[in-house]
């Protein structure tokens, strides 16, 4: 079921304006263009987000490789559409709730890489003092809470942030980001019943990158289209290209819109794809390799810049100075990462509970 | 509202916790009540009776049939600045929300390294003795007692269930707070506190000499009875009730073991792997050499608390059991 | 969303042949009428079970209020037409899975009257041997699995019966009774989800009396047409007078011989509302006495006699004769509770486990 | 096929537990596997991979995300005759199926009179070790040690792996087999069984006088070290491994502490309310007089694990650390 809408084209009096952009403030923070219309600016920093987000991961199989990252590392390349898209309906004040796939949102979030990484290699400086690694990313200042490894987990405590806001009527959205997989979980439908029977300002992301580990969507669930179950709930629901950055964006706009017009929770289907398998423990037996490749072809930043292309804008030169920059940034990441302090091992028991902590025996 | 006043007042354990929450409705308005049939309804016990009336739905807000969502939101509105205090009807149901107090609730903190405190107060009813049989009769706490990073409470007294609610809700992490289901009905004497309630600390609630009773929550009156039986056959038993299962008053135990030398723990839980057997393993470790015997533990015989009222009687921990242990440690 | 089929006129091979009826068997199972038209003797035996929950309850109330019975008690007085209409469609080869409101499932199921009385004292000679009391009644002899006090709990071992049913080729169906408040639960919807994905042999009863205890409907779904909401699980799902037996009769058999059919799951919400308190414990306070006079207008008992005196049916004589019988049979069924032993407290730990009980320490 | 032959044979703790699964698919037709990913993907530990195609998708069933659901259907098909085997990927999912597990597999036999034996076998991963962090590593197996009506094996050794299947599914009551992920990859000979394997039993992995050392499932391996450094010393450390957490082999602990007069139990739990602290109740009621030192308990840190390696290491109890207890407890 697809709740059609017209467009608009409402300015966020809440979105900060942009500063000088530094290689590791929120991408989108730095657009400014009112309408929103497809502009060259506004797709550059697009594609900056995604690229930053693929070569941060590409990064990261090397550092896994070379054991440098442990643990269960979960990558989100091929999906950046979703996590850049989505972001540039939200603003700072805004909350947002993820799942352990979630680099790309993180960075996307404005999460500086450096931060992030640290956080992979388990270094104190990292953005859960270590931790949590890749599947427990933090950040309270940007309103990023985790990083949640317990499949629909996220849900409940997403309804809780934003039942908090409106009880103080707050005109801020929180987004909580999941995937087909979790909609099969017990908690997502409760969540759904609770955001939508209270009229919480919450926007349900559904990655549906077609598979819940080796599992594809048929076989976990009965009835596939998951908007349209969604809408079952008695909330606007739509399904979504997330192969198309400027597709998700124009759908989350639309979405985070009517939430802050106060018509309750807005739930979007993402339609996309993960290239890489499940976790690095992944032998990935499950999926046609014809299939993978099939999804390639539609790579959403290959697909964006594509478009700019036909657009005649100046990609090669953006795509060099982005690349250039980015390639800095991750090598600044890694090198901070290397050189920070692990969290001293007498202060295991710190922050277990928020009193001064007993010391370790 | 004599219980906020200076007077002694006449009241009840529901009343006493009714009050505690009115006045934490009323003095902090991060504060809200949110469980299942809590407004119109009352609550499944009766202790939000009349909250709904004077805070409105909001504040006192009736949840859908569904634990794991709305004990995930009191976490979520928790981090975002609110003072939730959520109900679940009974522990056996929170079941279904555990994923969220464990995975979540009592993890964010540290995992967060520090960045996001949790400060939630969870309320359910524990225990049997009302014949309700096995799937709404049992006594779980001792299980939360084993997480990290929140704090469990149990209220045995009518002092406790009024004055622990302001405390719990003043603690930055996670509080739980377990009611004896046979406690509601207790009535008796509500004095002004004397001093500010502290959290941390076991009570001596009868002292003695000879064997110490170390008990908590509904099992407290049955034990306060078993140390009256000893005391007529001239055993002097000193009565602990526990008060904050975790963390455990770990001084309080020593001190008193090292006055009487001889225990009984009474617990309600399933006796392998209860409470009981924590706090048993801590006096082996830290008042071995004080020990005259073996320590005792009288506690819920293994089954799923059958309906049938002997079976149930016989399946619980009665006074006269704790009576038999204690002969048993002092001979 | 309401699923039309077309009516049909299928015998039930593996319904049972009519035995001579004694005041405790099965009541549906003495009707013979093949097609299934509305006959006076069908009518008088829908009549008689639906009377004999009524009367059975009424006499519960009286016993709990001299103690006799003890614990937890809800009652199903109002919504005896659904226990009664749907085990029309059930064969003693078929599972019954239920709730802690089930003394009419158990009863329309074909348990004694005396064995479930003996259970609500708490004796050795119960359905459960006194171990469960009104909540958990439970008869494997009758494949009647209880009799569950979590809410939903019931549902996915529901469909694990229907599962080892399909796997083993069985053409039997399980019936699963629970409330719409249990709708709410998130195993209800992980429930659904797995049982119309395996297509599992289940009939789904979703008892809609509209409280879930002092929680009005609208308060507790935010999407109150609970039919198209399991449709949205890829089910047949529809709606039915829950206060007309031979309604509920017939939608049963519609969507049991679907089951048998081997189209899988079916959903069937029945309207209907509880005459009484939640339980013996809640003083009501939360609905309006006029909302419960109107509904008592529909009482399906009334309905049914109303509709055989309009077709000329003796019903004052049947009338008479049944409730002599169903008197007879509870006053003999009190006796005999009163008189049952009760299990000795030397066997408080049997059937904790299969191997023999250790003995009470 | 070594495994079900005659000879010795070399394999993995992976491989012992799959061969385990495909004698029991191929001897019983009522058995079944099902859980998330055990089909196509071979199961998120790899120990199911091949069954699929050997047995098809019926026998060997992935199933949605839905962990009560799914642990509740392998209850009802239990009750109706089948021999499930359900995989739960780890025990920290496995509280959003633990309703199911305590309120009706545990407890319907005899909620029902005896009616109702389920006949379900439940494994899942437990344990910590590689850097998977604070909702995948938690050891809560003590928790389902405290459930009457069901039985918990805690397999540490390859064979343990490759015999305590069959039993367990012999068993007309609910069974849950917790295997430690970082066992998997253990390899080492495996030895055609000598004798039918019970599981009442605990096993004496390592005899000796002076200390009982005992402990279960992925802490033998240090365990075993720690004694091995203790026999450097002199110290002579018997190594009990309980293998079977519930019921408790009393018997077992019993004659080790008669022989041994000082204990120390290594139990990867966090330490309050840990399966530890039940050994250390039974062993402080049952053999107090035999005790020559206070119980030692060797747990991990109170703490949500942490990812960061050398944190994790802290918190876990490790080889030094069982050493240093037996220490204590010799001195
Ligand atoms: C409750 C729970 N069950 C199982 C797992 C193991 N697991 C981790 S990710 C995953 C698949 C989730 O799929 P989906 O929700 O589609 O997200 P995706 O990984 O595709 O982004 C599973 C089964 C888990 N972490 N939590
Ligand atoms: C998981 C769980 N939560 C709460 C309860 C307490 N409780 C018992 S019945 C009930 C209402 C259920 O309503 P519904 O499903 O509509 O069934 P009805 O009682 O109306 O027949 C509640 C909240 C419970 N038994 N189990
Ligand atoms: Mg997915
Ligand atoms: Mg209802």
């Amino acid at each position: 079921m697809s709740v059609a809408r017209s467009s608009r084209t409402r300015k966020d009096p809440a979105r900060p304006k942009s500063g000088k952009k530094t290689a590791t403030s929120k991408p989108s923070a730095s657009t400014e263009s009112p309408a929103r219309q497809p502009s060259t600016g506004h797709r550059t920093d697009l594609l900056e987000a995604m690229l930053r987000i693929r070569r941060f991961e590409e990064r990261c199989v090397e550092l896994y490789s070379a054991t440098k990252i442990r643990g269960f590392v979960h990558l989100y390349i091929g999906e950046e559409a979703v996590a850049v898209g989505i972001n540039e309906a939200l603003t700072p004040e805004d909350a947002v709730v993820s799942t352990y796939r979630e680099h790309g949102h993180a960075l996307a979030r404005g999460i500086p890489a450096e931060s992030v990484m640290a956080e992979m290699y388990g270094k104190a400086t990292g953005c859960s003092g270590g931790h949590g690694g890749s599947m427990h990313l933090f950040d309270a200042s940007r309103r990023f809470y985790g990083g949640s490894a317990i499949v629909a987990g996220g849900l409940p405590l997403a309804a809780g942030l934003a039942l908090a806001d409106r009880m103080r009527a707050q005109p801020r959205v929180t987004c909580c980001f999941f995937g087909d997989g979790a909609f099969a979980e017990g908690e997502f439908h409760e969540t759904a019943n609770l955001a939508a029977l209270w009229g919480l300002p919450l926007l349900l992301v559904c990655e549906n990158n077609l598979y819940a580990m080796g599992t594809a969507l048929a076989r976990e669930h009965a009835q596939t289209d998951l908007a349209m179950r969604a809408a079952s709930y008695g909330m606007p629901a739509w399904a979504v290209d997330g192969m198309d950055v400027e597709a998700v964006e124009q759908a989350a706009r639309r979405a985070v819109e009517g939430i802050r017009a106060g018509t309750g929770p807005h739930f979007l289907e993402l339609r996309t794809y993960r290239f890489r398998a499940h976790s690095m423990y992944d032998p990935d037996r499950y999926r046609d390799k014809a299939e993978i490749e099939q999804w390639k072809v539609r790579d959403p930043i290959n697909r964006l810049t594509d478009r700019m292309r036909e657009n005649g804008e100046p990609v090669e030169k953006e795509l060099a100075r982005i690349e250039q920059r980015i390639t800095d940034e991750i090598d600044h990441a890694v090198a901070a990462a290397e050189q920070a302090p692990e969290e001293p091992v007498e202060n295991l028991l710190r922050h277990v509970t928020s009193s001064p902590a007993e010391a370790v025996s | 509202m004599g219980a906020s006043g200076t007077e002694v007042s006449k009241t009840t354990y529901r009343e006493a916790m009714r009050e505690a929450l009115r006045e934490a409705l009323r003095s902090d308005d991060r504060v809200f009540l949110m469980g299942e049939d809590v407004g119109r309804y009352g609550g499944c016990f009766g202790v939000s009776l009349g909250l709904l009336e004077e805070f409105g739905p909001e504040r006192v807000r009736d949840t859908p049939l569904s634990e794991s969502a709305f004990v995930g939101a009191g976490i979520g509105a928790a981090l975002a600045g609110m003072r939730p205090v959520v109900e679940i009807m009974t522990v056996n149901f929170s079941l279904l929300a555990l994923d969220q107090i464990l995975n979540n609730a009592a993890t964010l903190l540290h995992m967060s390294g520090g960045q996001l405190p949790v400060p939630l107060v969870i309320r359910m009813t524990t225990g049997a003795g009302r014949q309700l049989a096995a799937q709404h009769s049992h006594s779980l706490e001792g299980w939360y007692a084993h997480i990290p990073g929140i704090r469990v409470l149990a209220p045995a007294t009518i002092e406790d269930a009024r004055h622990m609610l302001a405390p719990a809700l003043a603690d930055p992490d996670p509080v739980l707070i377990f009611e004896h289901g046979s406690l509601y009905n207790a009535s008796g004497e509500l004095a002004p506190p004397t001093a500010p309630v502290d959290l941390d600390h076991a009570a001596i609630r009868r002292p003695g000499t000879d064997i110490s009773l170390i008990t908590y929550g509904g099992s407290l009156t049955k034990t306060l009875a078993a140390a009256d039986e000893l005391a007529a056959e001239d055993i002097s038993a000193e009565v602990i009730d526990l008060r904050t299962l975790r963390p455990l008053d770990d001084a309080a135990i020593t001190a008193s073991v090292a006055r009487t030398h001889r225990v009984v723990i009474i617990d309600e839980g399933w006796r392998t792997g209860s409470l009981a057997a924590e706090v048993s393993a801590r006096i082996a470790e830290g008042s071995f050499y004080e020990l005259d015997a073996p320590v005792e533990r009288v506690c819920s015989a293994e089954v799923p608390m059958p309906y049938a009222r002997r079976l149930e009687e016989a399946a619980l921990p009665q006074t006269a059991d704790i009576v038999a242990a204690a002969h048993r440690a002092v001979d």
